[in-house]
This record gives structure tokens, sequence and C-alpha cells, in this order.
């Protein structure tokens, strides 16, 4: 009864690994990548939404009558090219970050800063 | 035939996926990475016959191709930045 | 024409899984970089065959053999730079070799 | 699904290492292909290729090891906690994956699958959807593309090459001589890649594919080509501020489409009104916005690829020469 609600489970985990990289990890970059799992999760929320048991993809073809919602599918693509663009400028700042002071760790960053005031 | 097939290449992807995490060295892992992905291409051409839809297999082409280019740009970033990395522990 | 395909396809998956189990139990990167290479390209091959016979499409042969070429020109070009890297490299850092496995688990350089 | 299990249990040993980025971000896409092409088309490319490339270039840059410092991981835990159980407590109420009553499902796509035929006639609903029901939302993704790009254009576009460029050269040569079997093969791949790419732009209407995967793939191309023949060459081919303009071109490409539409009569980004018959226009205009997405994905790509690399060259000679 309860299984037919999997794959949210399988998002919320993988949303929660996510998460628990960006809080607990100092490292920019690792920051980063626990950023685009959370994000892959939630396109695995959309997608999973969007599927219809023997449905198939939605394009139109003779002698099919179920399709998947082609709804989601069109906003998570956007998402994923407007999310690759975000990373790289996370990265981009990342990269000054670390030409400016040297260290991409959270914590040598702070001690940096307290040095300057 | 297919499904078992399928089957086969999942079962191979979980080993490659256990290499990847316990691989030693670099390699290893850029190894276990092109292999998940040439499976991936088949995984996504067997599934498209097994759906009932083959039409879609420029997806598999995409991924033949990426793939190549991704373990290009393993190698041509990690190798140069191992040498540079080897540098430094020797100084 | 099923037959053969399944025959096809039941040659690829076990040579698939001959390679996974290569990729996992031999010892070291280069025997487990030839068990790979090598079934790596056949089974694909096979596999792939095998689809070619099942379907009678003639779009979908096409893109089917587009992907069985891009595999046969791409899967050993990847092989053959992954190895001459790794050659190279155990050449320039044959002593730093058990440091480079170790620092993956803890950076602990002097 | 397992293979997502697999992957959290993976994501979690990995402190170091980043090159299983490409793993998570694969095996994502492997999970997408279950059920949505052009997703799994555009994660195909985007995720596996490019983003890997990104952060491998960055990780280049800034070193490969993390400080095993983490401060307070029992509180981070303790938060992830709360909130995943608060999370698993609200998708009690969520409908069951793959029902078809869900309400999702009740809302405005029975139209889009039921008469996207008559009204846009393209057989990919995703593509009409994405390229004339919501050409708008469209229209504002392709922008944030540019604004990002324009983002890591001002952070670090280049500084002119010094006379460090010289020594660089020869180092890539070096490297090149090594790759001699990889650089036959590449270049034999290269022009079907490309010609591949532009399948993929103009065959979106019936299959999957698009803009987006299209611009991917083809700034993938010049990725490959970069990697190998290095940075020099491949800006001998693809002059920078070419590519600067060709990014502006297309995003104004998608605009102009949608004031000529306006300046027909009709509403913005209404492409009926580009030909006599409606279909026709809709047609038209759906190629020529999947154009200009196309060429802005594309030329964003590769300025940020180019950008990423030019700095990575610079600042690692500087350093060098500091020790």
């Amino acid at each position: 009864m309860l299984l037919g609600l999997y794959n949210y489970w399988v998002v919320v985990v993988l949303m929660m690994v996510g998460f628990y990289i960006v809080i607990a990890h100092g490292n920019l970059v690792k920051k980063i990548v626990g950023l685009s799992i959370f994000q892959t999760s939630v396109f695995i929320f959309y997608i999973s939404m969007a599927n219809i048991d023997g449905a198939t993809a939605p394009i139109l073809a003779d002698g099919i009558e179920k399709y998947s919602n082609p709804l989601p599918h069109v906003l998570i693509l956007t998402a994923i090219v407007v999310g690759i663009a975000t990373t790289a400028l996370g990265l981009a700042l990342t990269v000054r970050i670390k030409e400016a002071y040297g260290s991409i760790e959270e914590d040598e960053i702070q001690k940096q800063d307290n040095l300057d005031c | 035939m297919l499904i078992a097939a399928t089957l086969a290449i999942l079962a191979v992807m979980m080993m490659a996926i256990s290499r990847a995490i316990m691989g030693p060295t670099t390699y290893d892992r850029v190894l276990a990475v092109n292999m998940f992905g040439t499976k991936t291409v088949l995984l996504i051409s067997l599934l498209g016959f097994v759906m009932g839809r083959p039409e879609f297999l420029d997806i598999a082409i995409v991924y033949a191709l990426i793939n190549f280019i991704s373990v290009i740009g393993v190698l041509r970033y990690s190798n140069r930045f191992v040498i540079k990395h080897s540098e430094q522990s020797k100084k | 024409m099923i037959v053969s395909s399944g025959f096809f396809l039941l040659i690829g998956s076990f040579l698939c899984l001959t390679g996974g189990l290569g990729i996992l139990r031999f010892p070291d990167f280069y025997t487990r970089m030839h068990a790979v290479g090598v079934t790596d390209t056949l089974a694909t091959a096979m596999i792939l065959i095998g689809l070619i016979l099942h379907n009678p499409d003639f779009l979908v042969d096409m893109k089917l053999m587009i992907i069985l070429l891009m595999t046969i020109f791409i899967s050993p070009t990847a092989s053959h730079a992954l190895a001459n890297a790794a050659k190279y490299d155990e050449l320039s850092m044959q002593k730093e070799k058990d440091n480079e496995s170790d620092s993956e688990l803890t950076s602990s350089n002097p | 699904m397992v293979v997502a299990f697999a992957i959290v249990r993976m994501k979690d040993l990995l402190a170091v290492v980043m090159l299983l980025g490409i793993y998570s971000l694969l095996s994502a896409s492997f999970f997408v292909a279950m059920d949505a092409v052009d997703v799994a088309f555009t994660e195909a490319s985007v995720g596996a290729g490019i983003s890997t490339l990104l952060m491998l270039v960055v990780i280049s840059m800034t070193g490969r090891s993390e400080h095993p410092s983490r401060h307070k991981p029992l509180l981070a835990l303790a938060v992830v906690t709360v909130t995943g159980s608060l999370l698993i407590y609200a998708t009690l109420d969520m409908p069951y994956f793959g029902s078809a009553e869900a309400p999702i499902h009740q809302h405005v796509a029975p139209r889009y699958i039921n008469d996207s035929m008559q009204e846009i006639g393209v057989p990919n609903i995703v593509t009409s959807v994405l390229a004339s029901y919501r050409a708008f939302d469209t229209f504002g993704e392709v922008v944030v593309i540019f604004t990002a790009g324009m983002g890591v254009l001002a952070l670090l576009s280049v500084v002119r090459r010094s006379d460090s460029s010289l020594n660089n050269d020869i180092f890539d040569h070096s490297m090149h001589e090594q790759h001699l079997i990889l650089r036959i093969v590449t270049k034999m791949m290269i022009p079907y890649i490309l010609l591949f790419a532009f399948y993929v732009q103009f065959h979106g209407d019936f299959g999957p594919g698009g803009g987006f995967q299209a611009g991917v793939i083809f700034a993938a191309a010049i990725f490959l080509y970069t990697m190998l023949f290095g940075m020099s060459t491949a800006r001998r081919v693809i002059n920078q501020s070419f590519i600067q303009m060709l990014a502006a071109t297309g995003v104004l490409l998608y605009g102009s489409v949608g004031v000529v539409s306006l300046l027909n009569g009709k509403e913005f980004f209404d492409y009926s009104a580009l030909a006599a018959d409606p279909v026709a226009g809709q047609h038209l205009g759906i190629l020529l916005v999947e154009l200009g997405v196309g060429i802005t994905v594309a030329s964003i790509m590769i300025i940020i690829f180019f950008n990423f690399v030019g700095r990575r060259n610079n600042p690692l000679r500087k350093e060098n020469k500091g020790y």
C-alpha cells in the first residue's frame, strides 16, 4: 500500500544527501556538487510525477493512446540547462575565490577575513 | 530474451558502480565510468525495444558521443593535474 | 530471425557479465583494463547486432548501425587513451603510486 | 530506482575524489530515461558531458584534496534527518507513483496531448509545449542562460595572453604527440558530431531533441576539439568576440520572432501570425525559436568553457613561477 510512494522516498533521500553535503562540508566545490545532487532530486521528482502506468513518451504516433504528461518534461528540460548555467556561475565564483584567498575551504576564508578586519 | 539481456546489463552496471566506489586509483574509476557509459548506451537501446518504441535511439547515440568526450576530458585534465600534484609533493 | 537475434543477445549478455566480473575481481589496473577493453566492444557489437536482427524497421536499423560504428571507433580509442595515460603516469610516478592510492582516503602528505 | 540508492550510498562515501560526479549524472540520466526521452536527452548531453568537464577544469585549478574538518557533522545530520522525515511524512498525501488520476494529469496536460496536433502540427508534444504554448517561459530560460554566461564572462574573462603563452603551447604540443590515435579518431568524429547536432536541432519537431540539446552537443564537439588541439588552436577557429555576438544573436532571434507576431496583430509569441496558414506559421515559429535557443545555448556553453580553460592556463603559470 505504502509502497506506491517509493519514488518520493528516493527523491527525499537524494535530496537530503545533497542537503547534508551543502551543510556539512566546507569545500566550496563539494558544496556545488551537493547542490547539483539536490537539483537532480528535484528533476527526478518532477519526472516521476509525470509518469503514468502503461504510458509512453509524449511523441505522437499511431496506435498509442496513453502518453506521459509532457508539461513536467518541458519544465525540467529547461531547468537542466539553466542548472548547468548557474552551476557554471558558481564554479566561476569559486575560481575567483580561490584566486583571491588561495583556498576554497570555508573556515580558512573566514579566518582570512577576520585577519583582514 | 530482451529482458534477460537488460537484466544482465543492469548487473554489470552494478559491478561497475562498485568498482568505481572502491577503485584504488583514479584510472580505475575512469575505466569504470567508461564501461558504465557503454553499458548505458546498450541499456537505453534495449529499453527502447522492451518498451516497444524503438524510435528513440538518438539518445543512445548522444550517450556514446558524450561518454567518449567525458573520458577524454577526464584524462586530459586529471592527467595534467596528477603531474602537477606529484611535482608539488616532491617539493 | 528471432532465434538468431536471441542467440546474439545471449552471447552479448554473457560477454558483458564476463567483463563485469573481470572489472570486479582482477587484481590490478592493467588486468582490469584488459577485461573491460576486450569484452566491452565485442559485447556491444553482439547486442546491437541482436537488436538489428530483431527489428525490421529500416530507420531504426540505421540508427543502430550508427551506434555500432561509433562504438567500434570510440571504445578501443578510449581504452587506448586510458592505458596510455596510465602508462605515462606510472612511469613518472612509480614511487608515488602507493602515496597516490592513499591520498584518496586521507590527505596525509608530509 | 535501485541504482539511485546505490548512488546515495556512494555519494556519502566519496569524500575527496570528484570523478564520481560523472557517475551521479550518468545514473540520474539513466534513471530519467525510464519515461521522458527529451529530458533524458538533455540530461545526457548536459549532465554527463558538460558539467563534468567544467567541474574537472575547476578542480584542476583549485586542488583536489578536501580538508576533512567537518565541523558539527552531528548537528547537520540532525537537521537533515528532521527535514527528511518531515518530507517523507508529507509524501504520504501524494498520489501513487504512476497513477493516472493524479491531479497533475488533470489540469492542462490533456489539452496539450489531445489538441496540440491540430493546433501546432508537431508530433513531439514536448517541443510544441516548449516553443509554442510556453514560449514565454522558454524565453525567460534563454535569457537566464545568457545572463549566466555573461556573468561567467565578467568573472573570468581572460587577460590578454602574456609571454607565458609560448611556454604553454609547447607543453600542449608535447601532450598531443602522445595522443596520436586519439587525435586521428577525434578528427574523424568531430564532423559527425556536428552533423548530428544539426540533425537533433531540426528533427526536434518529430523526435526527441531541439534547440537546447543541439546547442549542447554542438558545444561538446567544440570542447573535444579544444581539449585535444589546445586552446590557442581552438581560439583561432572560433573567435571569442564572434561567439559573444552569436550568443546575443540567438536571444535576439528568439525575441524578434515574438515581436514580429506582435506587429502582425497577434499576441507576443503567437506564431500563427507568421504565415497565412496558422499551422504552417506555428511550424515556422517553432523552427526559428529553436534555432535561436540552439545558437544561444551553444555559444554560451562555449564561452563558459573557453573562459574556464583560459583562466586555468594563465594563473597556473603564475603560481609555478611563484615557487
